[in-house]
């Protein structure tokens, strides 16, 4: 897929891990099944967010089409920690992987550390901040600094060793990320979906309410990669929009060190989005690792 | 892809362009008119029954709806489509004979289904129920087919199942419509046959990543039409 | 422009105000040049915001177009109030005229609803709160409960006997509207633009800081109308992304009172709006008074 | 609109459609191919320059910089086109000879100011600068033109002010083309004579509502270039 010379140009270092290329696909939006379409294409792999038992997740319709964009309410399906460790061999493409887990109280997220503390073919660990908390009264993990502090801190101390990322979502960011750092995480995933709602104007009824993702939400992730990456010092991981290859250096040049595809994987291939990438730093004389923060 | 030829057929649209690789019958492709670099909006892809294939050329036959399948009418050139996507039609060559039951759309599948049945030698009969005769107008495609309008306009006055004379005749029950009608469907049918329903919900992206396009199952929570259907054992849905 | 019928089915009550359609502008999208394409459309107009001292805004450039939107720091250019009030009757197309203010500090705000309370020709105020704050360290007026109800508060005394509207950020926009009312707000206009960033990938450079509207932020606006409209008692005024006629009737389902035209009347005839929002409540049998909330 | 005509003038594509109501010299309009329902994205129009008019056809001559203008390129049947827009070129008839002058796609307005010249009885010379011979063939639409190419490969080798032997015998310049080169005709003719420049802003509405597309001006602040311009003294510009 890539020659020398790419593999140059497209190499990436995250908190010690080195990465072929800066892309990486964004939680939840590749399913083992669409795997051998990205081989070459993801420096890491990066699968669905797993809790402590499984979830059947919220009933349908769970998906709407929105401008330059989608608002979906999956409900965090996945098969538990348990079977996601026994599948986990089957996301081996050669690639470090990264998991991505997410409890509803701190002793959660605890639980989940320990599980994957010890496990070899686990890279880093994504703490997927963005679910209700229910110690906090159903307010996210990212609702404010307390909160970040409390479960990062709890999970430093559970997953030592490795890089241990936290996924934040975009209101009150850069406080939470300040705070996140403090606490001991390695890496910040900047931004997770933003709240939104659909509604059906001929049955008159509220067809999803969840995360708006896509294109549409580029220019909000865009500013929260950018501020968050002028307000710590680790290193920042793009969420939210990357449609295409300028998208990606626009994320880079914005502060970000590797950048996830996320909701256009559904509509394109994410090694078009590479080749676009590629052919920018061609067409610019730099490499991905010279472009984080380049502005 | 090229647009080979584009057919109207009473109220539906009907899409062909050159696809020699396999295709079975049950599967779909997700399609729409264009993507980046020309729009992000509308964003996602349609899904879409294949209706036919001949080995040379795949059809596309559909209602417009929303934006995106009145984007596809106006299609001239060119629109993108993916490769065949899900599990089709599991068809046991053993049983017969077979009903085809289609409720508007819903016939899409059921002509590259027929055509599959005929070569395995499967006989069958073919049932159709649409809201008027415009629609109806389809099944001039599918001959000795029975025909149901829920205005009466065309055929049998009533739904698809009207047109059934003798459910009970049959060994294997194939089905695709609006998932009212599938459920109905699945109810006249009861568990003595096979039963197979191709189901309809809103898809984001086709291949399994989302977790967009999941109806309930029996055995409790929820699983994706688009890889483990969209055609499933009647007795594996929660409805 | 419109028949008996059509007057029936539009006419709407904002806090005692009759407007005969559910359609104003938003602030700062509509200029008196393009006042000429809109009679008979808007139930109310309502002038970009006014601040105390003429403002020269940003240097260009100001805009950049986003995936179904656009990001926009315009720096509220504008002559100040003296001046916009000799202008004022140029606004005059026979409906109400609502006014926009918006200054770096409490007693800014004050000082404009002075200048405006005595003047007939005004039937509402509504107080931009996404402004920074000079007091509380650039945070802007809608950074938390305490400084919206102090500004509210203070404009409240100030503009006695007539509506006063508050136009928050998406931002904590649940909390904030609840102070709001509190603090003696009539109506709630939900949401302002949403913080955003371009990037020009080409020079490598930042292209405009500000804020995203157009379609692309409908859904979140949707949501923190449907949100807002359930947490207070006063109406609620949509803005953001509305680009058709049946989003007119989703924003309306949601909660809103009424809603404000923005960014798309760059684009479409915000006439053409209306006659589909028209359409939509022949369509359904229903009239605009009937649909707020009618979900 | 529908297009009526559609040419390649070497780097340039040429739309012709029909038009019968006044436009001004150095007038815009606001085009792009498809709005809603089709798509909201693009979301902005781009201003144009009106290249020609004959009372019955209006023409726009464009440059494909980005996605805005490679759909434009690629629209067959129709576009959607706003009505004039802006102040054009204020011509004082007494006033000559008169320089215009064209910087790259900064030629679009001088075919019809030239025209508007001719019916006015000003004589004029065009004076037209490129980046290089693809782009210089549209000044075979000129007669008489002097041209001049950034790489020599047509013309004169250097900018269009280079393609100027004597700008001093001019009593009006007018010009459009990027903003640097505007600001460099400025400085060359100095407040001699009549300097009118159309200045390239980005644009939201173009009918003065967003405040977008300001140019700094002599006295403090900023106007807005879609109403107050595009084409400006050059005395009132900051720059
Ligand atoms: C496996 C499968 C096969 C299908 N085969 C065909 C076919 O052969 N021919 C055909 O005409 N249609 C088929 N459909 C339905 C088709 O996908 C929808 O009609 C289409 O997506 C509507 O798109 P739109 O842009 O026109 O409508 P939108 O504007 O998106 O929505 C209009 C209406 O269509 C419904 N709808 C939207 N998206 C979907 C979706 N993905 N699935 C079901 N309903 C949806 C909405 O509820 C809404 O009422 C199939 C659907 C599935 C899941
Ligand atoms: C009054 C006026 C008249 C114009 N007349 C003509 C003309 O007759 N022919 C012609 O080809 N071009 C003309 N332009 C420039 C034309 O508007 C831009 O080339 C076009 O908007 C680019 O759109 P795009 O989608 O191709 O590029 P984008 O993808 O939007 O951007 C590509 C590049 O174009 C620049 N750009 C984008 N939008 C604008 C804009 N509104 N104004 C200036 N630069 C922009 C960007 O900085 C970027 O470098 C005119 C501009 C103005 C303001
Ligand atoms: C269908 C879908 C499912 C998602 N599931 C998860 C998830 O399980 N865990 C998570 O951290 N983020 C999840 N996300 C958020 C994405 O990882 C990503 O942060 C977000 O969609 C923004 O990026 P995008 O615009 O590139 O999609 C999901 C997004 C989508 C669209
Ligand atoms: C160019 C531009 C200028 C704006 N100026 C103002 C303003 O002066 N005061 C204000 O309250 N909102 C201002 N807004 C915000 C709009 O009023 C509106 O709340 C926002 O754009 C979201 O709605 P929309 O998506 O329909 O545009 C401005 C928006 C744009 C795009
Ligand atoms: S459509 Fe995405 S999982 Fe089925
Ligand atoms: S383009 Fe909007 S004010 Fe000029």
């Amino acid at each position: 897929m890539k020659n020398d010379l790419q593999t140059l140009q497209l190499a990436i270092e995250l908190c010690g891990i080195a990465l072929e290329t800066p892309l990486i696909p964004a939680s939840g939006t590749m399913s083992k099944e669409a795997l051998g379409e990205v081989a070459g294409v993801y420096g890491a792999i990066l699968p669905k967010t797993t809790t402590p038992k499984e979830r059947a997740g919220n009933p349908p319709p769970r998906i709407a089409e929105t401008p330059a964009g989608m608002v979906n309410s999956i409900g965090l399906q996945n098969p538990g920690i348990e079977k996601f460790l026994e599948g986990l061999d089957d996301f081996d493409l050669g690639v470090p992987i990264f998991v991505s887990v997410a409890g509803d109280a701190v002793d959660e997220f605890v639980a989940l550390c320990d599980c994957l503390a010890g496990d070899d073919r686990i890279s880093a660990v994504e703490l997927n901040l963005s679910c209700p908390n229910v110690e906090h009264g159903g307010l996210t993990f990212c609702a404010g600094p307390t909160s970040v502090e409390e479960v990062i801190g709890a999970c430093r101390a559970a997953y030592p060793g490795k890089p241990l990322f936290a996924k934040l979502t975009n209101e009150g960011v850069v406080a939470n990320a300040i705070a996140a750092e403090e606490s001991g995480a390695d890496a910040l995933t900047v931004i997770n979906t933003i709240p939104a709602l659909t509604i059906d104007p001929e049955s008159q009824s509220v067809l999803v309410r969840g995360g708006l993702s896509g294109p549409a939400i580029k220019p909000v992730a865009l500013r929260a990669v950018y501020d968050v990456s002028r307000a710590v010092n680790i290193p920042v991981i793009a969420s939210g929009g990357v449609s295409t290859g300028t998208d990606v250096a626009e994320f880079m040049l914005a502060g970000a060190t590797v950048v996830q595809v996320g909701t256009i994987s559904f509509v394109r291939e994410p090694g078009e989005i590479l080749r676009e990438f590629s052919e920018y730093l061609d067409r610019m004389g730099t490499t991905a690792s010279e472009l984080t923060g380049a502005l | 892809m090229e647009i080979e030829d584009r057919e109207e057929i009473g109220g539906y649209t009907l899409l062909r362009y050159s696809w020699e690789s396999a295709i079975e019958p049950g599967q779909f492709a997700m399609a729409r008119v264009a993507g980046y670099p020309v729009t992000f909006d509308p964003f996602l892809a349609r899904p879409f029954s294949y209706y036919d294939h001949d080995s040379e050329t795949a059809s596309l036959l559909f209602e417009v709806r929303g934006r995106g399948t009145a984007l596809l009418d106006d299609a001239r050139d060119r629109i993108e489509v993916s490769a065949p996507l899900g599990r089709g039609f599991r068809i046991d060559e053993s049983r017969g004979p077979a009903a085809l039951l289609g409720g508007g759309i819903g016939v899409a599948p059921l002509k590259i289904l027929s055509r599959r049945l005929n070569a395995l030698g499967v006989c069958h009969d073919v049932f159709l129920g649409f809201a008027d005769t415009r629609y109806a107008a389809v099944a001039e495609d599918f001959p000795g087919a029975s025909v149901a309008t829920v205005d009466g306009s065309a055929g049998i006055h009533g739904t698809v199942l009207d047109a059934v004379p003798d459910l009970e005749r049959y060994e294997a029950v194939y089905a695709c419509g609006p998932n009212p009608m599938l459920a109905a469907v699945k109810r006249a049918v009861g568990d003595r046959v096979i039963c197979q329903l191709s189901v309809e919900e809103r898809m984001g992206c086709g291949n399994g990543s989302c977790n967009g396009c999941v109806v309930p199952v029996r055995d409790g929570g929820y699983v994706r039409s688009c890889v483990e259907g969209p055609v499933f054992d009647a007795e594996m849905l929660a409805w």
